[in-house]
């Protein structure tokens, strides 16, 4: 499912998510001097969340650029430089600030090929970071995701693990279409290992993380890391579980879900967005729609609460969706199960 | 590009007829709107020519524009087939966009039309990559950046230029000041009189001219393009204009004063410009004769083209939405 | 469902969809001094779609303000005098505009209450234009409630009808949280009864407007009409269907959708928005959660095709959901269910 | 209101007093974040309050802010109670937010304090909303927004301003240019010195300002305040500023120059102003000496009754999104 070429692998070298992030980026602007970055502090500070550290002094200013906080021109910088044939990469900091923007990427970015006859094309990245967990309250926690995937012309890619980040990066940088990189928070000090050199995993391939029997837990982002935790958990008490990472929301990988649903014939998706209107709807959605008679519970969703996320340490730990609430939810689906 | 103060015979005429052209174009889709053979809104850019075609005059097809969706004449003035411009407007395969644009989308990417825009203020944040692209190319392009006087209030705008300025890169930001935004005036969108006048909020130059004169606009826009090749980044270039028809489609519920509408239709760019070729004795009553005739017959042409034109299949519904 | 208070009430009346929101309009400003109206030439002008023609001379230029092209003050203004007791509507025109002013939309206007610990009140209504049709292309034409709708601390509303246009305006008004009110355009000249007077038709109240036992259609606005035309032809043919119209979507009133589904055994969701990710999802969804031994096929989807809306009429027609793909979705949904 | 040129001296007394506390809460919140003991991002204000305090010294309760992700000092300075602002950083839900909003989200509405804002250029949207429903409900108040040097560059400040100028609506515009956006100096971020002067582009005066004077603040802000509360519509003031710890928590990782940061630390508009209040003999060493001890016994004690304040019900997770 995941390919690497060229250079060498040291085994078993870990690094985290971040790290890969980064060496993606790297590697991607050694390779193209059509690859430029830009965003708000990304040059100088390496970015606030440490994306883009080490660029500057390896490839100077004019690749990558600190920008004025005017996210409407940094993401319009993209659409405009990618129709002049660059590989531009930026950054919107948080998911959250999607909304200063909207416009660039809901009218313009996503639009604008097809608008125009097919003739434009716009290879760009937006890097975005999503996730509630550490008290940023309810304009820095969000998970947008499900915004973006909702319009055509836009890719979505939200990796899990370390490995995938960067070899999604690859792809994403790479890609002719504009591609949501959207990073979690929480992942971003997670170590894997993590191939060296050139590292690529096609957009629109989900990964079975973990095989399982007895229901499939299709899981996004920090949410792969929950799901893995209830597992073992759920293991001790005789269940297995199936974890399916869709690595990329748009395009879904829906066969790869399917094939899990049709062997274990029952499935719950989890994400940390609001769980109304969220990719565990559609997901859900096209499971009843392709594969309604192998199902023996009615498939389960999880997700954020009808809330903001809140900023007390209290509520936001009751708000966030978790290994324990996976555990039930999945005890739930597989033992009151209905088949 | 000239560098002469003395514009040339052969310039002058080439914006004589280029403007004639977009007058042609503009009432003949104006008419055809009426009548229904053209869905959707058609925003007429007739009376407003002298913009268009004063700055496009300087630009190479590898310099880029962003327009609006008053985006006609910014298209014709670059260069654009008006027959693919018809054909778009009818829906048709042969058109700019395939039919999947119509008015507010025309396109044509290689010769640096980075599209029409159905946004207000949604070509000033392209406009910024596409000149940012000219600068980290080293290329020597420019992107203008068309929009109206409306679009100014658009935070959009503002972002756009304070980066541009920042960064020094080769975008001129021209302002269409029609004086309404819709049917609002623009006294009743912001406090000041001259939109140029916000050029200080980005330590850059702006200028105020009447956009009524292609002789002005094209003077200024020499100099503002030539800044930006330089290095010297962007200048605002506001034209005083007056859109002759109504926000969409021709005359039907205009709510402009009626003296205020024929006041305006006197400083008519097209017969400002003969005024002076014929003065200069580059064109005579003849000669204009000809050029008027030799354009009808070009969009009579193109609305030939564009009619005989197939539609799209249905099955093109779902294409040209990525890139593969 | 629906209830009529005060005023006299002419049996017949029909006037059109837009008539019938500019009298919520007018009867709202008249009730309560403290509503008022601004938008893009709203006032002289009556609004580009009609909407407030009558008001200006009412009710002065204090009451019904023309903005500047600047959709972030616009819709600021409606937050920031919200906090402070006001009543604002204001009009972002077409709902694809959402865009530029989308951070007020979800970071603001849908977050201050819960941010601020319940004190803030923002009673004030959006209203917006949504729909295909006219040959207005990609960035005029959308119907993006399902990104509204995955936001909380935002309603949702989406009248079929002229008497619902006006009863959920006059809700929506009087409501204390910010609401959405999306007219479709295809709506605005459709005429139907409407009471005079005061008229309320409370917000998250579902509306049976068909009744039927083979199959339920769940249909949203200009939708409803399409469902209501496939339905005479599925007469014919001896398939009778239910049809039930959210009208709000968000709170989403899925117990009438549900006690429909339990009668009929099978449900169809339609709505003109892109079907990834629209708001047929998540009612899918909840439907399998709640009802699903009472399926009797798999829960089936009707929405816009994976793409912008075109421009020709040729591929507009294409693009758009109508009667006839509803009729066929209908067919195989009763006909070549399983089960 | 003060009118007379001369500022009394109890007037001068509370603007000291008011700038200690906000030092005092800044340095104490500062700290308790280093120990981990408030989550998320505590951007500090200190350093800053001149500003807030000369401003706010003029405001009613009802009167109305809008402020930023760095707002505790707006907040103590129009009346905010640092008892519930502790208990809100400590997410307690005797806070400000019951615990559900922090830092960047602190209000009061009881006096006008319509949020902090975590988003760069929030404010200003909702302060057109404000000053609006002051001008239509005629009472006479005004609402003063708050922004940050960098949020000048966002879209949403430069139509707030246009909208508020057109209706002259009575709303200030107060920057605190403390030059810096982040870690990226102000020069990174546009290419004018003085932001004050985008002013020009509204119709409407700017003044900048000696933001460490907090005479000279509470100079220009009444001046503005009485013209916006005369009918006049909106001022931009801009005030010459510096943060004396880093973007958020306290000095670890602070990028800015030790030699700048030294050179401000001597213009601490605390020490100026206590400076002129000796020079007037309004204080002397030792009733300083009691204000500073005072302002600390109520922090500490904020503390205490923040720590002893209980953590909101989980129960409460989905109260407060709607109003009923
Ligand atoms: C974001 C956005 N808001 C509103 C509109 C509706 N609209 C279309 S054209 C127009 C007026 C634009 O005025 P101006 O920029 O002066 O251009 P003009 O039409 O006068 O050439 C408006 C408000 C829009 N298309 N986009
Ligand atoms: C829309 C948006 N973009 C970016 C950020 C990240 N951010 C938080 S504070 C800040 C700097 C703001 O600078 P300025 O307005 O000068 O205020 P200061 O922090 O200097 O007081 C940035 C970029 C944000 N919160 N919101
Ligand atoms: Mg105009
Ligand atoms: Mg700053």
């Amino acid at each position: 499912m995941t390919t690497t070429t060229g250079a060498t692998a040291t085994a078993q070298r870990e690094i985290t998510y971040l790290q890969a992030v980064n060496e993606a980026l790297h590697h991607e602007m050694e390779r193209d001097s059509k690859v430029f970055v830009a965003g708000i502090d990304l040059a100088a500070r390496g970015d606030v969340f440490g994306t883009t550290r080490g660029i500057l002094s390896r490839f100077g200013s004019e690749r990558i650029l600190d920008t004025p906080i005017s996210e409407n021109a940094i993401v319009g910088l993209a659409v405009g430089s990618a129709l002049q044939g660059l590989r531009p990469v930026v950054s919107v900091m948080f998911i959250d600030f999607i909304g200063v923007c909207f416009d660039v990427i809901l009218n313009q970015m996503a639009k604008n090929k097809y608008m125009f006859g097919g003739k434009a094309r716009l290879p760009l990245v937006v890097l975005a970071n999503a996730g509630a967990g550490g008290g940023m309250a309810a304009q820095h926690s969000q998970s947008l995701e499900a915004l973006l995937c909702h319009i055509p012309g836009l890719k979505v890619v939200m990796p899990s693990m370390a490995a995938d980040a960067k070899g999604l990066l690859t792809s994403a940088i790479r890609e002719d279409n504009p591609v949501f990189f959207v990073q979690h928070k929480r992942c971003a000090r997670l170590r894997g290992h993590v191939p060296e050199g050139e590292y690529v995993v096609p957009l629109g391939k989900a990964r079975v993380v973990r095989e399982g029997r007895d229901a499939t837990v299709v899981a996004t982002a920090y949410m792969v890391h929950e799901a893995l935790a209830a597992a073992e958990r759920l293991a001790e008490r005789g269940i297995e579980i199936e974890i399916v990472d869709p690595r990329t929301l748009q395009p879904l990988d829906i066969e790869t879900i399917l094939a899990s649903v049709q062997k274990t014939h029952r499935v719950l998706t989890v994400h940390e967005a609001v769980q109304f209107g969220g990719i565990g709807a559609e997901i859900t959605s096209q499971i009843v729609a392709e594969a309604f008679d192998h199902l023996d519970a009615p498939p389960a969703r999880l997700g954020g609460p009808w809330s903001p996320v809140p900023y007390s340490v209290v509520l936001e730990r009751e708000w966030i969706v978790n290994a324990d609430k996976i555990h039930d939810a999945v005890v739930a689906l597989v033992e009151g199960g209905e088949g | 590009m000239t560098t002469a103060r003395q514009i040339d015979a052969e310039q002058l005429l080439y914006m004589y007829r280029t403007m004639v052209t977009i007058r042609e174009f503009e009432e003949t889709a104006g008419r055809l709107a009426e009548q229904a053979k053209i869905p959707g809104a058609v925003h007429l850019y007739a009376g407003e020519e002298a913009i268009a075609v004063g700055v496009c005059a300087h630009l190479d097809p590898a310099d880029t524009i962003t327009s609006t969706h008053r985006g006609h004449g910014h298209c014709i003035a670059k260069g654009g087939d008006v027959r693919r411009m018809f054909a778009e407007l009818f829906g048709k395969s042969e058109g700019y966009c395939r039919g999947k644009g119509g008015s507010m989308h025309i396109a044509d990417l290689d010769i640096g039309i980075l599209g029409a825009n159905g946004i207000v203020g949604g070509g000033p944040p392209i406009a910024v990559g596409a000149a940012f692209a000219a600068k980290y190319q080293g290329n020597g392009r420019v992107c203008v950046c068309f929009t109206g006087d409306g679009a100014t209030n658009e935070g959009t705008w503002h972002e756009a230029i304070n980066f541009a300025a920042l960064h020094r890169l080769p975008a001129i930001f021209v302002i269409e000041n029609n004086h309404y935004g819709e049917f609002t005036p623009q006294e009743r969108q912001g406090a000041i009189a001259r939109l140029a006048d916000r050029a200080a909020s980005y330590g850059i130059p702006g200028v105020s001219i009447d956009g009524q004169d292609v002789i002005a606009v094209y003077e200024a826009a020499r100099e503002a393009i030539e800044r930006a090749r330089r290095g010297d980044g962007p200048t605002i270039i506001e034209g005083d204009t007056y859109r002759f028809y109504n926000h969409t489609g021709m005359s039907e519920g205009d709510p402009r004063p009626q003296e205020e509408r024929a006041a305006w239709r006197q400083r008519d760019p097209i017969a400002i410009l003969r005024g002076v070729l014929e003065q200069r004795a580059i064109l005579s009553g003849e000669s204009a004769e000809r050029i008027h005739e030799e354009v009808r017959r070009e969009v009579e042409g193109a609305i030939r083209f564009a009619e005989a034109a197939p539609y799209p299949d249905p099955s093109e519904l779902l294409t040209d939405v990525y890139s593969d």
